[in-house]
């Protein structure tokens, strides 16, 4: 019971740590980002590279990926989506353009991963250990990612709530027209939050390339599991995020060693679709009306 | 309907006698055009990409280098058309008749996976091209071969996958090598469903305990919660019908947890290079599924070629030997032959005996004679352990040594 | 009016019975060509039935295709091929109104990913089911059905979908959608009962989804939960329908012929490249269509309708 | 002989939202033909009590006659059918329709027994009425911002309600559309129907309303004729300490 607890803590930090981006880009930024998946594989394959090319520890590869990553996602969104929100007179337009962008996006990402390293699966071991925590022996790696994503949540949570930046990129999420009129830049601000998402799914990426096999064409099962996170946990909330994250975690791991392994991902949909149906706009969530 | 078959082939040969006063089929034959459709994105790719594709291009290639496949007396050139599936049964069927219909391919390969290759039978067997399933495992597969005799199906059927691992399971307790405690867990996909539904009357039969026997979706991202419930029951078998990801996240997975049975089996996956290369010193004494006579020349020599025409690349250690030589089968099928006649080749494929990396194969009913079921990592190489009775086999190692540190 | 109205009727009767001949006139690639256009045609235009008047972006396209498929694949052998489709359809409207009476009250994002949750959990518990209640996961469908029965099956299901699309809109139910589509509050206020007009479209339009799931799943010999609930589908029909214009009765038709074209043509000539051509034609088209073809062609009209008017003057 | 039936009584109407009461035990009645002015300032819970009558709140408490019939938790679309309508604070009409639909849809939905009447020449007479005659094929989004009013109020007119619901309607209007405004819901009442307005703007309360109910806080504080009410004590402070009429 204990272990299943710990081992659903760390799947479900994973998970939040995979949506944390995805709440900042669509909450703030208003970017469905069905691309979102294929910046993190990019990422573990960069983490992969630098481990088993120069022996570089994803740790601190994250410090050469995060400004990578930052960057080039601003530069997509200066590029190819601020047009489209210019043009965009209501939000449903936008959602529509940027489904449509960043599925296009998706595939082109996609296709550059496929022709650099091919179909085939990657996967390396990186801090492969056992840890004993609470008397029970958990992956060195999954804690590691758990800590970080915890770190980075709570961080940026403070951020968020703390500063003036940061209350300028939620005032930016609950009402670009009224942030406008109280001069905060409202398309640099979103250009700032889309990268900072960036930059947190490539952090991502690289902390799950040290225990999850992934291959180039496996980017959509992240997006996916991060567009369902974001949704329960409230789009924007980052709070949210990290709590529906850990229910989902807690709840395949508890269901998998109580019930059945084979019922997992259906009683996270379950779980998923009854938090919808009691609070239509997510655990934390305010109701649009 | 009959009848009107009947007008078509008489017109048709009609026709072509018209044509003959001109050339034969055979001698205005300049080139072999072969196509295939592969999974070149979605989830398919990882299994493609590995096992199937080098294949098929390594082969094309080391055959138009040696001038082309024999026909009577001149080689021809191969000329290879492919399309992507998009790992979806409906592009597949759709690419299959365009290679058919609109590319007028001489010769089709399959694609990758069960379930692919299931979607492309009935139009090859329609149109009588030559099926070579090379990447299918399947009960249905003696079925599926008198219900469409132009099919192959090299990979065998699930029932013998679990029987062999029975049957080495039995002579290992016989040996008091083991007990008799087994925890079983399987994907829930097709591969893995067939092969527990399979293996679960034959190791009840053969007088096994099944302490654990679960199934858990594809998709699952954290195996650890199955490990450490098997690992509490400490059994002396583990048998995992896994795919790649999971095949690498349950080994990793018991390594962390210290979870160590007698025998270790995971499922696809096992034997690929990967699994090498990501557990190095960890692999010994790992069972899987396939393997191959790593021992025999042939194989050396194909492991050789793979690498210097993969950039490095390693073949994986089952179904990749036996994609190959169900090319050399299809080559050697045609060349005896000696020109593209489809309905010919099927028959030789029936009733012929084929050379290749994986030894002598001659089918009957459609069906291999012998597989390689059940393969052990030893000393840094996968080596095929049952059944023992084919060709090269080795002895297994059990009970499998304790994991070490990485 | 009437003699215009005849002249369509008469154009369209001349135009489906054409395309009913295909079977006789192509070879099997261009029929299974066909086939394709007409599955997509059909998804697409039954997607746009429902959230094209209720801007609903609905992903559950596949969950409703996956029923039919698997009815199919249960049914198939076991009963006579009409009642196996009335049964599908059944089912798919069945589980139609469970899931619009449940859903309808979420809004914008939070009913979009909620359909693909509910998608990928009927499939996770048709995977479960079938592994530890009937002990096979992929079922064998052998019926006898021709290609050209598919193909005149779709073709059915296109002209039916197309007909209901035209009557709805003639409707009283059309024209409570239109008012729900502008705004749903008024329309509540108008005293429309904005569930029932929802849940029925809803349902409307999955009963066809399922209906081509059924038609399509012999197609394949072999059918199992990852064949059957394939994701892709609900994102290439949305994307379809979004790229022609779901607000028109006709426009996801537009988009879903010349993606389905585009996409062939692409696998066919650039296997590896594939993929970044692709994506790359998508950008191209959401900046220069941004209203879609139904936007582009509507943009058309009304710089060509001034110089008509001149014409007879 | 009893007295005639008012056409709404409202009685012991509540409604909360978390810990503030923004609707607290209201009571008022409206007779036939009578306009009620329906009063206070900002935040006051008239908009509150418009939405609980129409339908688009469910009250905690309380009933709500409409014609003798209780409506109170009702959906919007079932009290739209028995006979009551109502424009919205911020005007809301049907942006991507024309004037002719946007009458329509306030005719179709509404009331069984209108089915049988001729719907173009209704529609017709209709945007005459508001002061949008001919007008029919023009698309919403193209009219100012008067004219948009004037549709909305078309649309609510449509199936001849036997209460109006005026949320605002005449903010932001300048000072010729408002004695326009004025006029037209004068005609209104001429014609018989019954209104319930809610304004700002003094002018037209004393131009329109027979009575007034003023609200504070959630509560009712005063109710009576218009003069009287509008001299009266506790209304003038209640305004004066929230926010200062234009009267």
């Amino acid at each position: 019971m204990t272990n299943a607890i710990l081992t659903g803590l760390m799947l479900g930090g994973m998970y939040a740590l995979i949506a944390m981006g995805l709440t900042l880009q669509y909450g703030v930024a208003r970017i469905m980002n069905l691309s979102y998946g294929e910046v993190l594989i990019a990422a573990a394959f960069g983490a992969q590279g630098l481990f088993t090319g120069w022996a570089l520890s994803p740790f601190a590869g994250l410090a050469f990926v995060i400004p990578v990553a930052f960057l080039l996602n601003l530069a997509i969104y200066r590029v190819l989506l601020s047009p489209l929100v210019r043009r965009a007179r209501t939000r449903d337009a936008l959602e529509v353009d940027s489904i449509l962008a960043t599925f296009g996006l998706a595939f082109i990402l996609q296709g550059i991963m496929l022709s650099m390293f091919g179909g085939a699966y990657y996967s390396y071991s990186y801090l492969a250990s056992p840890v004993h925590l609470f008397g029970e022996t958990i992956a060195a790696n999954r804690l590691a990612a758990l800590a970080v994503c915890i770190l980075l949540g709570g961080s940026l949570y403070l951020a968020l709530t703390q500063t003036r930046g940061g209350t300028a990129i939620r005032a930016v999420a609950v009402d670009p027209a009224a942030a406008q009129l109280v001069a905060i830049d409202v398309a640099r601000t979103a250009a700032f939050t889309f990268a900072l998402g960036g930059a947190l799914v490539a952090s991502a990426g690289v902390l799950i390339s040290t225990f999850l096999t992934f291959s180039a064409t496996s980017g959509v099962v992240f997006t996916m599991k991060a567009l369902i996170v974001v949704v329960m946990g409230g789009v924007g909330n980052m709070l949210g995020c990290l709590v529906a994250g850990l229910l989902l975690g807690v709840s395949e791991a508890l269901v998998a060693s109580l019930i059945d392994p084979g019922l997992t991902l259906a009683v996270n949909f379950a779980l998923f679709l009854v938090v919808l149906l009691v609070k239509p706009a997510g655990l934390f969530g305010r109701a649009s009306r | 309907m009959t009848t009107s078959t009947t007008r078509r082939a008489l017109l048709l040969a009609a026709v072509l006698a018209a044509g003959a006063g001109f050339a034969t089929a055979a001698a205005a034959q300049t080139s072999i055009k072969i196509g295939y459709v592969l999974s070149r994105t979605g989830p398919n790719t990882g299994g493609a990409a590995v096992t199937t594709l080098p294949n098929y291009e390594m082969w094309a290639k080391e055959v138009n280098d040696a001038g082309g496949i024999k026909l009577g007396e001149k080689r021809v050139p191969i000329e290879i058309v492919a399309y992507d599936d998009r790992s979806s049964a409906e592009e597949a069927v759709r690419g299959i008749e365009r290679l058919i219909n609109q590319d007028k391919v001489d010769f089709i390969l399959p694609p990758w996976g069960t379930g692919l290759n299931l979607a492309v039978g009935p139009i090859l067997a329609r149109e009588g091209y030559p099926h070579l399933a090379a990447t299918a495992v399947t009960d249905k597969a003696p079925e599926l071969a008198k219900r469409w005799p132009n099919s192959f199906w090299l990979l065998g059927t699930s029932t013998g996958a679990a029987e062999a691992l029975v049957d080495l399971l039995v002579k290992l307790r016989d040996e008091k090598k083991i007990g008799d405690t087994v925890a079983m867990v399987a994907i829930a996909d097709g591969f893995g469903i067939d092969l527990s539904t399979a293996a679960r009357p034959a190791l009840t039969k053969a007088k096994f305990k099944l302490a654990y026997d679960k199934s858990y979706p594809i998709g699952t991202q954290d195996l650890a919660p199955i490990i450490n419930d098997v690992k509490a029951l400490n059994p002396d078998v583990f048998v995992a019908f896994s795919y790649p990801p999971d095949t690498l996240a349950l080994t990793e997975q018991s390594r962390i947890a210290g979870f160590n049975p007698k025998i270790f089996y995971t499922g696809v996956g096992t034997a690929f290079p990967l699994f090498n290369q990501k557990f190095g010193k960890n692999t010994e004494g790992v069972m899987g599924i396939g393997g191959w006579s790593g021992d025999s020349a042939a194989i050396k020599d194909y492991l050789a070629r793979h690498k210097a025409a993969r950039n490095g690349a390693e073949p994986d250690r089952w179904a990749s030997a036996v994609t190959y030589s169900s090319l050399q089968i299809l080559q050697q099928a045609i060349e005896r032959v000696g020109k593209v006649d489809r309905a010919a080749v099927i028959k030789e494929l029936q009733t012929g005996s084929f050379d290749t990396v994986i030894g002598k194969v001659k089918f009957e009913n459609n069906l291999p004679t012998r597989y390689w079921w059940v393969g052990q990592w030893q000393g840094g190489d996968f080596y095929g352990v049952a059944p023992a009775g084919n060709v090269g086999a080795r002895a297994a190692i059990v009970p499998k040594p304790a994991w070490v540190a990485p | 009016m009437n003699a215009r109205l005849a002249t369509f009727a008469l154009l369209t009767a001349a135009g489906l019975s054409l395309m009913a001949m295909v079977p006789y006139l192509a070879n099997a690639y261009w029929l299974a060509l066909g086939i394709s256009l007409l599955q997509y045609t059909v998804l697409a235009t039954a997607w746009g039935l429902f959230s094209g008047p209720t801007r609903y972006v609905s992903l559950a396209t596949t969950a409703f295709f996956g029923v039919g498929a698997y009815t199919v694949a249960v049914l198939g052998e076991a009963l006579p091929w009409p009642v196996v489709l009335a049964v599908a359809a059944m089912l798919g409207a069945a589980l139609a109104v469970l899931v619009g009476l449940s859903t309808l009250r979420l809004s914008g994002v939070y009913f979009v990913i909620f359909t693909f949750g509910l998608a990928e959990l009927i499939r996770q518990l048709v995977v479960w089911f079938e592994v530890n209640k009937s002990h096979v996961l992929g079922r064998y469908v052998f019926v006898p059905v021709t290609q050209a029965l598919i193909y005149w099956q779709l073709l059915a299901l296109a002209a039916a979908v197309f007909a209901l699309g035209w009557l709805i809109a003639r409707s009283r139910l059309g024209f409570a959608l239109r008012i729900i589509g502008e705004d749903e509050t008024v329309a509540t206020h108008c005293g429309i009962n904005t569930t029932i007009a929802k849940v029925t479209l809803f349902v409307i339009s999955a009963t066809v989804m399922t209906l081509v799931g059924a038609v399509m799943a012999p197609r394949w010999t072999y059918i199992e939960p990852s064949i059957a609930f394939n994701a892709m589908i609900s994102f290439q029909v949305l994307i379809m329908a979004l790229l022609g214009g779901a607000h028109r009765l006709w426009g996801p038709v537009l988009g879903a012929v010349p993606l389905t074209l585009l996409f062939e043509l692409l696998s066919a000539n650039f296997p590896n490249t594939f993929t970044i051509i692709l994506g790359c034609i998508f950008l191209v088209i959401v900046y220069l269509l941004p209203r879609g073809v139904v936007g582009l062609i509507e943009r058309r009209r009304e710089t060509s309708v001034p110089v008509q008017r001149r014409l007879p003057a | 002989m009893t007295a005639p039936l008012p056409v709404l009584a409202v009685e012991g109407l509540t409604r909360a939202f978390g810990g503030l009461v923004a609707v607290n035990n209201l009571a008022l009645e409206i007779g036939r033909g009578e306009i009620l002015g329906l009063l206070g300032p900002n935040g006051s819970g008239k908009t509150t009590a418009l939405n609980l009558m129409s339908g688009a709140l469910r009250p905690d408490a309380g009933t709500i006659r409409l014609m003798g019939c209780d409506i109170a938790g009702l959906p919007p679309y079932r009290i739209a059918r028995l006979g009551l309508t109502r424009t919205f604070q911020l005007v809301r009409v049907l942006d991507g329709m024309d004037c002719r639909e946007n009458v329509m849809a306030g005719l179709v939905f509404g009331r069984p027994h209108l089915a049988a009447v001729d719907i173009n020449a209704r529609t017709a007479t209709l945007l005459q009425r508001v002061g949008l005659g001919g007008q029919e094929a023009r698309l919403a989004c193209e009219l100012t911002y008067i004219d948009r009013k004037r549709l909305e109020l078309a649309r609510a007119l449509a199936p001849a309600p036997d209460l109006l619901l005026l949320d605002e309607w005449l903010a932001g209007l300048n000072p010729s559309e408002l004695v326009s405004g004025i006029d037209l819901i004068r005609s209104l009442r001429d014609d018989g129907i019954t209104i319930v307005l809610v304004e700002h703007v003094m002018r037209a309360v004393r131009a329109l309303c027979d009575r007034c109910v003023v609200m504070s806080g959630g509560r009712k504080i005063a109710e009576g004729v218009t003069g009287s009410v509008l001299a009266d004590k506790a209304v003038v402070e209640a305004y004066l300490g929230g926010i200062a009429a234009d009267a």
